[in-house]
Protein backbone atom coordinates (compact mmCIF):
# COMPACT_ATOMS: atom_id res chain seq x y z
CA UNK A 1 0.00 0.00 0.00
CA UNK A 2 1.17 3.62 -0.47
CA UNK A 3 1.12 6.28 2.71
CA UNK A 4 2.08 9.67 2.25
CA UNK A 5 5.18 10.82 4.53
CA UNK A 6 5.69 14.62 5.10
CA UNK A 7 8.87 15.87 6.76
CA UNK A 8 9.67 18.87 8.45
CA UNK A 9 11.73 21.44 9.88
CA UNK A 10 15.17 19.70 10.61
CA UNK A 11 13.22 16.67 9.26
CA UNK A 12 12.65 17.71 5.97
CA UNK A 13 16.37 19.28 5.82
CA UNK A 14 17.88 15.90 6.50
CA UNK A 15 15.49 14.08 3.90
CA UNK A 16 15.55 17.12 1.39
CA UNK A 17 12.25 16.41 1.07
CA UNK A 18 9.10 17.61 2.37
CA UNK A 19 6.35 15.07 0.93
CA UNK A 20 6.68 11.50 -0.11
CA UNK A 21 4.38 8.93 -1.10
CA UNK A 22 6.12 5.46 0.59
CA UNK A 23 5.07 1.99 -0.74
CA UNK A 24 5.03 -0.65 2.54
CA UNK A 25 3.38 -3.91 2.76
CA UNK A 26 0.14 -4.37 4.77
CA UNK A 27 -0.11 -4.55 7.62
CA UNK A 28 2.62 -2.04 8.61
CA UNK A 29 2.74 0.60 11.37
CA UNK A 30 3.98 3.64 11.67
CA UNK A 31 7.00 2.17 12.99
CA UNK A 32 7.58 0.10 9.83
CA UNK A 33 7.01 3.45 7.82
CA UNK A 34 9.83 4.91 9.51
CA UNK A 35 12.25 1.85 8.90
CA UNK A 36 10.97 2.64 5.11
CA UNK A 37 12.20 5.93 5.19
CA UNK A 38 15.57 5.71 6.69
CA UNK A 39 15.71 2.96 3.59
CA UNK A 40 14.45 5.19 1.18
CA UNK A 41 16.37 8.87 2.59
CA UNK A 42 19.57 7.86 4.20
CA UNK A 43 20.26 11.56 5.46
CA UNK A 44 16.99 10.55 7.99
CA UNK A 45 18.97 7.87 9.92
CA UNK A 46 20.39 10.48 12.39
CA UNK A 47 17.09 10.85 13.34
CA UNK A 48 16.19 9.45 17.02
CA UNK A 49 15.74 5.75 16.52
CA UNK A 50 11.58 6.63 18.13
CA UNK A 51 11.04 9.97 16.66
CA UNK A 52 7.51 11.94 17.36
CA UNK A 53 5.17 10.85 14.91
CA UNK A 54 1.96 11.73 13.47
CA UNK A 55 -0.44 9.81 12.12
CA UNK A 56 -3.47 11.74 10.06
CA UNK A 57 -2.93 14.74 11.98
CA UNK A 58 -2.48 13.00 15.25
CA UNK A 59 0.36 12.40 17.68
CA UNK A 60 0.94 8.31 17.59
CA UNK A 61 3.45 5.68 19.24
CA UNK A 62 5.11 3.98 16.20
CA UNK A 63 3.12 0.96 16.71
CA UNK A 64 -0.19 2.61 15.55
CA UNK A 65 -1.20 0.92 12.44
CA UNK A 66 -1.56 2.84 9.00
CA UNK A 67 -3.64 2.05 6.37
CA UNK A 68 -3.77 2.70 2.47
CA UNK A 69 -3.75 6.16 1.90
CA UNK A 70 -2.71 7.60 5.36
CA UNK A 71 -0.73 10.46 5.87
CA UNK A 72 2.38 9.73 8.71
CA UNK A 73 4.37 12.68 10.03
CA UNK A 74 7.44 12.92 10.89
CA UNK A 75 7.98 15.23 13.58
CA UNK A 76 11.45 17.06 15.03
CA UNK A 77 11.02 18.22 18.91
CA UNK A 78 8.41 20.38 19.00
CA UNK A 79 9.25 23.93 20.75
CA UNK A 80 5.92 25.52 19.68
CA UNK A 81 5.01 28.97 21.34
CA UNK B 1 -11.50 30.51 11.43
CA UNK B 2 -7.83 29.48 11.50
CA UNK B 3 -5.84 30.01 14.59
CA UNK B 4 -2.60 30.26 12.23
CA UNK B 5 -1.67 33.19 10.50
CA UNK B 6 1.11 35.04 8.88
CA UNK B 7 0.40 38.54 9.52
CA UNK B 8 1.56 40.44 12.89
CA UNK B 9 -0.74 39.73 16.09
CA UNK B 10 -3.47 42.28 16.73
CA UNK B 11 -4.15 41.85 20.66
CA UNK B 12 -7.38 44.41 20.52
CA UNK B 13 -8.69 41.73 17.86
CA UNK B 14 -8.58 39.39 19.86
CA UNK B 15 -9.77 41.35 22.88
CA UNK B 16 -12.80 42.03 20.89
CA UNK B 17 -13.60 38.48 20.37
CA UNK B 18 -13.31 37.10 23.85
CA UNK B 19 -14.37 40.43 25.68
CA UNK B 20 -18.25 40.65 26.65
CA UNK B 21 -19.82 42.51 29.83
CA UNK B 22 -20.95 38.79 31.38
CA UNK B 23 -16.55 38.80 31.36
CA UNK B 24 -15.16 40.84 33.97
CA UNK B 25 -11.92 39.28 34.00
CA UNK B 26 -9.51 39.44 31.16
CA UNK B 27 -5.94 37.22 30.61
CA UNK B 28 -3.64 37.77 27.30
CA UNK B 29 -0.56 36.37 26.89
CA UNK B 30 1.91 37.42 24.05
CA UNK B 31 4.90 35.48 23.32
CA UNK B 32 7.32 37.10 21.58
CA UNK B 33 10.56 36.68 20.04
CA UNK B 34 13.93 37.04 22.60
CA UNK B 35 17.14 38.36 21.31
CA UNK B 36 19.14 35.86 22.95
CA UNK B 37 22.78 35.46 21.62
CA UNK B 38 22.44 37.52 18.69
CA UNK B 39 19.21 36.33 17.77
CA UNK B 40 17.67 39.08 15.42
CA UNK B 41 14.28 36.71 13.79
CA UNK B 42 13.14 33.21 14.25
CA UNK B 43 11.49 31.41 11.47
CA UNK B 44 8.70 29.94 12.60
CA UNK B 45 7.31 26.81 10.14
CA UNK B 46 4.54 24.20 11.22
CA UNK B 47 2.71 21.30 10.27
CA UNK B 48 0.01 23.62 9.38
CA UNK B 49 -3.05 21.54 9.19
CA UNK B 50 -2.47 19.20 12.42
CA UNK B 51 -1.57 22.69 14.47
CA UNK B 52 -4.41 24.23 13.73
CA UNK B 53 -6.51 21.25 14.59
CA UNK B 54 -3.99 20.48 17.92
CA UNK B 55 -4.81 24.25 18.41
CA UNK B 56 -8.92 23.51 18.14
CA UNK B 57 -8.61 20.32 20.49
CA UNK B 58 -6.83 22.30 23.00
CA UNK B 59 -9.22 25.42 22.90
CA UNK B 60 -11.91 22.60 22.93
CA UNK B 61 -10.59 20.83 26.60
CA UNK B 62 -10.41 24.72 28.03
CA UNK B 63 -13.83 25.22 27.02
CA UNK B 64 -14.61 22.71 28.98
CA UNK B 65 -13.00 23.10 31.85
CA UNK B 66 -13.99 26.82 32.30
CA UNK B 67 -17.44 26.82 30.46
CA UNK B 68 -18.24 30.59 30.99
CA UNK B 69 -15.24 31.56 29.66
CA UNK B 70 -14.06 32.45 26.10
CA UNK B 71 -10.24 31.45 25.11
CA UNK B 72 -8.60 32.24 21.69
CA UNK B 73 -5.15 31.86 20.37
CA UNK B 74 -3.57 33.20 16.88
CA UNK B 75 0.22 31.95 16.26
CA UNK B 76 1.85 33.70 13.61
CA UNK B 77 4.42 31.72 11.11
CA UNK B 78 7.01 32.64 9.23
CA UNK B 79 10.06 35.10 9.66
CA UNK B 80 9.44 36.89 12.57
CA UNK B 81 11.68 39.52 14.21
CA UNK B 82 13.29 39.60 17.81
CA UNK B 83 10.62 42.02 19.92
CA UNK B 84 7.43 40.96 17.91
CA UNK B 85 5.01 38.72 19.04
CA UNK B 86 5.04 34.76 17.61
CA UNK B 87 1.69 33.76 19.73
CA UNK B 88 -1.19 35.51 21.30
CA UNK B 89 -3.59 34.22 23.68
CA UNK B 90 -6.39 35.58 25.19
CA UNK B 91 -8.84 34.39 27.74
CA UNK B 92 -12.25 36.05 29.22
CA UNK B 93 -14.34 35.20 31.86
CA UNK B 94 -16.30 35.87 34.86
CA UNK B 95 -13.88 36.09 37.59
CA UNK B 96 -9.68 36.67 36.88
CA UNK B 97 -9.26 33.23 38.11
CA UNK B 98 -10.50 31.73 35.82
CA UNK B 99 -9.08 34.13 33.00
CA UNK B 100 -5.70 33.25 34.43
CA UNK B 101 -5.73 29.93 34.66
CA UNK B 102 -7.40 29.07 31.41
CA UNK B 103 -5.12 31.08 29.62
CA UNK B 104 -1.63 29.42 31.41
CA UNK B 105 -3.45 25.92 30.50
CA UNK B 106 -3.58 26.98 26.85
CA UNK B 107 0.07 28.07 26.86
CA UNK B 108 1.51 25.17 28.68
CA UNK B 109 -0.44 22.58 26.38
CA UNK B 110 1.02 24.99 22.98
CA UNK B 111 4.23 24.03 24.63
CA UNK B 112 3.82 20.63 24.66
CA UNK B 113 1.60 19.42 21.50
CA UNK B 114 1.85 22.44 18.60
CA UNK B 115 3.70 20.51 15.48
CA UNK B 116 5.41 24.28 15.35
CA UNK B 117 9.19 24.79 14.48
CA UNK B 118 11.49 27.96 15.48
CA UNK B 119 14.81 28.42 13.38
CA UNK B 120 17.16 31.38 14.59
CA UNK B 121 18.16 33.85 12.43
CA UNK B 122 21.40 35.66 13.56
CA UNK B 123 22.54 39.29 12.63
CA UNK B 124 25.89 37.29 10.45
CA UNK B 125 24.02 35.11 8.07
CA UNK B 126 24.15 31.89 10.11
CA UNK B 127 20.64 29.89 11.51
CA UNK B 128 19.99 27.12 14.12
CA UNK B 129 17.01 24.74 14.82
CA UNK B 130 15.71 25.54 18.16
CA UNK B 131 15.14 22.28 19.58
CA UNK B 132 13.50 21.32 22.97
CA UNK B 133 17.04 19.70 23.84
CA UNK B 134 18.85 23.05 23.40
CA UNK B 135 22.52 21.52 23.53
CA UNK B 136 21.67 19.67 19.97
CA UNK B 137 21.59 23.03 18.49
CA UNK B 138 24.44 23.81 16.45
CA UNK B 139 23.96 22.00 13.18
CA UNK B 140 24.63 25.11 11.48
CA UNK B 141 25.96 27.61 13.79
CA UNK C 1 4.31 59.27 35.29
CA UNK C 2 0.14 58.87 36.93
CA UNK C 3 -1.50 55.54 37.07
CA UNK C 4 -4.74 57.03 37.30
CA UNK C 5 -6.76 57.75 33.89
CA UNK C 6 -10.20 59.01 33.15
CA UNK C 7 -9.91 57.90 29.24
CA UNK C 8 -10.61 54.38 28.37
CA UNK C 9 -7.27 52.21 28.79
CA UNK C 10 -5.45 51.19 25.54
CA UNK C 11 -3.86 47.85 26.01
CA UNK C 12 -1.40 48.41 22.87
CA UNK C 13 -0.06 51.51 24.73
CA UNK C 14 0.74 49.37 27.77
CA UNK C 15 2.04 46.87 25.55
CA UNK C 16 4.72 49.47 23.82
CA UNK C 17 5.52 50.44 27.24
CA UNK C 18 6.73 46.86 28.55
CA UNK C 19 7.81 44.83 25.63
CA UNK C 20 11.13 44.85 24.77
CA UNK C 21 13.29 41.85 22.61
CA UNK C 22 14.77 41.50 26.02
CA UNK C 23 11.35 39.80 27.22
CA UNK C 24 9.61 36.90 25.77
CA UNK C 25 6.88 36.64 28.12
CA UNK C 26 3.93 39.30 28.71
CA UNK C 27 0.88 38.62 30.61
CA UNK C 28 -2.05 41.40 30.50
CA UNK C 29 -4.81 41.12 32.96
CA UNK C 30 -8.00 43.60 32.17
CA UNK C 31 -10.68 43.63 34.53
CA UNK C 32 -14.12 45.44 33.10
CA UNK C 33 -17.43 46.40 34.37
CA UNK C 34 -19.86 43.13 34.64
CA UNK C 35 -23.62 43.55 33.82
CA UNK C 36 -24.86 41.73 36.67
CA UNK C 37 -28.03 42.46 37.68
CA UNK C 38 -28.40 44.49 35.59
CA UNK C 39 -25.56 47.09 36.03
CA UNK C 40 -25.62 49.51 33.06
CA UNK C 41 -22.25 50.84 34.28
CA UNK C 42 -20.26 51.49 37.39
CA UNK C 43 -18.83 54.95 38.87
CA UNK C 44 -15.20 54.14 40.08
CA UNK C 45 -13.92 56.93 42.74
CA UNK C 46 -10.51 56.88 44.18
CA UNK C 47 -8.20 58.52 47.16
CA UNK C 48 -6.36 59.63 44.06
CA UNK C 49 -2.95 60.67 45.59
CA UNK C 50 -2.81 58.00 47.82
CA UNK C 51 -4.33 55.58 45.21
CA UNK C 52 -1.14 56.51 43.14
CA UNK C 53 0.92 56.21 45.72
CA UNK C 54 -0.43 52.85 46.78
CA UNK C 55 -0.04 51.67 43.10
CA UNK C 56 3.85 52.87 42.84
CA UNK C 57 4.54 50.94 46.46
CA UNK C 58 2.97 47.50 44.64
CA UNK C 59 4.80 48.10 41.23
CA UNK C 60 7.87 48.53 43.47
CA UNK C 61 7.36 45.33 44.88
CA UNK C 62 6.69 43.37 42.06
CA UNK C 63 10.17 45.06 40.68
CA UNK C 64 11.80 43.89 43.48
CA UNK C 65 10.65 40.23 42.89
CA UNK C 66 11.25 39.93 39.87
CA UNK C 67 13.92 42.45 38.64
CA UNK C 68 13.62 41.31 34.94
CA UNK C 69 10.24 41.96 34.32
CA UNK C 70 8.92 45.11 33.61
CA UNK C 71 4.83 45.85 34.84
CA UNK C 72 3.03 48.45 34.65
CA UNK C 73 -1.23 49.74 35.51
CA UNK C 74 -2.94 52.00 34.71
CA UNK C 75 -6.66 52.12 36.46
CA UNK C 76 -9.71 54.37 35.45
CA UNK C 77 -12.01 56.56 37.32
CA UNK C 78 -15.54 58.01 36.41
CA UNK C 79 -18.46 56.10 35.21
CA UNK C 80 -17.52 53.15 33.02
CA UNK C 81 -19.60 51.44 31.12
CA UNK C 82 -20.46 47.84 31.47
CA UNK C 83 -17.99 45.48 29.42
CA UNK C 84 -15.11 48.31 29.60
CA UNK C 85 -11.97 47.63 31.46
CA UNK C 86 -11.77 49.55 34.69
CA UNK C 87 -8.07 48.69 35.37
CA UNK C 88 -5.02 47.56 32.69
CA UNK C 89 -1.63 45.61 33.91
CA UNK C 90 0.95 44.23 31.81
CA UNK C 91 4.39 42.30 32.92
CA UNK C 92 6.68 41.84 30.26
CA UNK C 93 9.30 39.43 31.24
CA UNK C 94 12.37 37.36 30.00
CA UNK C 95 10.20 33.98 30.41
CA UNK C 96 6.20 33.70 30.55
CA UNK C 97 6.02 32.06 34.30
CA UNK C 98 7.51 35.23 35.74
CA UNK C 99 4.94 37.55 33.46
CA UNK C 100 2.08 35.70 34.78
CA UNK C 101 3.06 35.74 38.34
CA UNK C 102 3.88 39.20 38.35
CA UNK C 103 0.84 40.19 36.90
CA UNK C 104 -1.23 38.19 39.52
CA UNK C 105 0.77 39.53 42.32
CA UNK C 106 -0.16 42.73 40.92
CA UNK C 107 -4.08 42.27 41.11
CA UNK C 108 -4.19 40.62 43.72
CA UNK C 109 -2.37 43.23 45.62
CA UNK C 110 -4.61 45.47 44.18
CA UNK C 111 -7.71 44.37 45.03
CA UNK C 112 -6.72 44.41 48.73
CA UNK C 113 -4.83 47.63 48.94
CA UNK C 114 -6.09 50.64 46.59
CA UNK C 115 -8.02 53.19 47.89
CA UNK C 116 -10.91 53.10 45.39
CA UNK C 117 -14.73 52.40 45.31
CA UNK C 118 -17.61 51.14 42.98
CA UNK C 119 -20.94 52.80 42.64
CA UNK C 120 -22.98 50.53 40.74
CA UNK C 121 -25.68 51.88 38.25
CA UNK C 122 -28.25 50.45 37.17
CA UNK C 123 -30.99 51.00 33.78
CA UNK C 124 -33.65 52.55 36.27
CA UNK C 125 -31.47 55.10 37.94
CA UNK C 126 -30.97 53.53 41.48
CA UNK C 127 -27.20 52.87 42.73
CA UNK C 128 -25.75 50.76 45.06
CA UNK C 129 -22.07 51.44 46.92
CA UNK C 130 -20.42 47.72 46.25
CA UNK C 131 -18.17 47.15 49.20
CA UNK C 132 -15.95 44.22 49.84
CA UNK C 133 -19.21 42.68 52.04
CA UNK C 134 -21.83 42.32 49.88
CA UNK C 135 -24.40 41.74 51.61
CA UNK C 136 -23.96 45.40 53.10
CA UNK C 137 -24.97 46.44 49.59
CA UNK C 138 -28.22 47.78 48.98
CA UNK C 139 -28.70 51.51 50.46
CA UNK C 140 -29.94 52.70 47.36
CA UNK C 141 -31.83 50.30 45.41
CA UNK D 1 -4.23 71.18 67.28
CA UNK D 2 -5.94 70.79 63.36
CA UNK D 3 -5.95 68.29 61.53
CA UNK D 4 -7.67 67.57 58.00
CA UNK D 5 -10.14 64.79 57.32
CA UNK D 6 -11.17 63.52 54.19
CA UNK D 7 -14.43 60.98 53.43
CA UNK D 8 -14.96 58.76 50.65
CA UNK D 9 -17.67 57.38 48.57
CA UNK D 10 -20.40 55.56 51.23
CA UNK D 11 -18.52 57.98 53.81
CA UNK D 12 -18.66 61.03 51.86
CA UNK D 13 -22.35 60.79 51.59
CA UNK D 14 -22.98 59.98 55.40
CA UNK D 15 -20.88 63.29 56.31
CA UNK D 16 -22.11 65.03 53.64
CA UNK D 17 -19.00 66.64 53.67
CA UNK D 18 -15.29 65.36 51.49
CA UNK D 19 -13.00 67.62 53.37
CA UNK D 20 -13.24 69.04 56.70
CA UNK D 21 -10.68 70.68 59.10
CA UNK D 22 -10.96 69.29 62.88
CA UNK D 23 -9.77 70.44 65.92
CA UNK D 24 -8.36 67.80 68.59
CA UNK D 25 -6.43 68.16 71.71
CA UNK D 26 -3.01 66.67 71.86
CA UNK D 27 -1.99 64.48 72.13
CA UNK D 28 -4.31 62.51 69.55
CA UNK D 29 -4.20 59.13 67.98
CA UNK D 30 -6.04 58.40 64.67
CA UNK D 31 -9.08 56.99 66.53
CA UNK D 32 -9.05 60.12 68.69
CA UNK D 33 -9.66 61.74 65.34
CA UNK D 34 -12.36 59.46 64.62
CA UNK D 35 -14.27 60.20 67.93
CA UNK D 36 -14.51 63.23 67.29
CA UNK D 37 -15.57 63.05 63.52
CA UNK D 38 -18.49 61.02 64.86
CA UNK D 39 -19.57 63.95 66.88
CA UNK D 40 -19.25 66.55 64.42
CA UNK D 41 -20.78 64.35 61.24
CA UNK D 42 -23.77 62.66 63.33
CA UNK D 43 -24.44 61.06 59.93
CA UNK D 44 -20.75 58.80 59.82
CA UNK D 45 -21.82 56.61 63.14
CA UNK D 46 -23.18 54.40 61.42
CA UNK D 47 -19.75 53.50 59.75
CA UNK D 48 -18.27 50.62 61.63
CA UNK D 49 -16.46 50.85 65.14
CA UNK D 50 -13.50 50.78 63.46
CA UNK D 51 -13.26 52.06 60.26
CA UNK D 52 -10.35 51.72 57.65
CA UNK D 53 -7.92 54.83 57.78
CA UNK D 54 -5.52 56.02 56.14
CA UNK D 55 -2.67 58.96 58.02
CA UNK D 56 -0.56 60.85 55.40
CA UNK D 57 -2.20 59.09 52.40
CA UNK D 58 -1.18 55.21 53.81
CA UNK D 59 -3.23 52.53 55.90
CA UNK D 60 -2.86 52.77 59.91
CA UNK D 61 -4.03 51.44 62.91
CA UNK D 62 -6.27 53.81 65.47
CA UNK D 63 -3.53 54.20 67.48
CA UNK D 64 -0.95 55.31 65.39
CA UNK D 65 -0.34 59.09 66.49
CA UNK D 66 -1.57 62.21 64.76
CA UNK D 67 0.22 65.55 64.22
CA UNK D 68 0.03 69.40 63.09
CA UNK D 69 -1.71 69.62 59.44
CA UNK D 70 -1.57 65.65 59.11
CA UNK D 71 -4.12 64.08 56.86
CA UNK D 72 -6.74 61.17 58.09
CA UNK D 73 -9.09 59.64 55.64
CA UNK D 74 -11.67 57.73 56.11
CA UNK D 75 -11.91 54.90 53.69
CA UNK D 76 -14.83 52.36 52.89
CA UNK D 77 -13.77 48.65 52.30
CA UNK D 78 -11.74 48.59 49.52
CA UNK D 79 -13.17 47.39 46.59
CA UNK D 80 -10.06 47.95 43.65
CA UNK D 81 -9.52 46.76 40.39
Amino acid sequence: MTVSVRFFARYAELAGCTSSAVHVPMPATVGDVIAKVRELFPGTRIMPLRPLAALNRRQVKLDAAVNEGDEVALLPPISGG
Amino acid sequence: MSHITRHPLDVNDLLARVQGPERGGTCVFLGSVRNDDGVTAIDYSAYEQMADEEIARILGEAQRQWPDARVILQHRLGEIPAGEASIAIAAAAPHRDEAFTACRFVIEEVKKRLPIWKKEMFADGTTAWTDAQRQAKPTTR
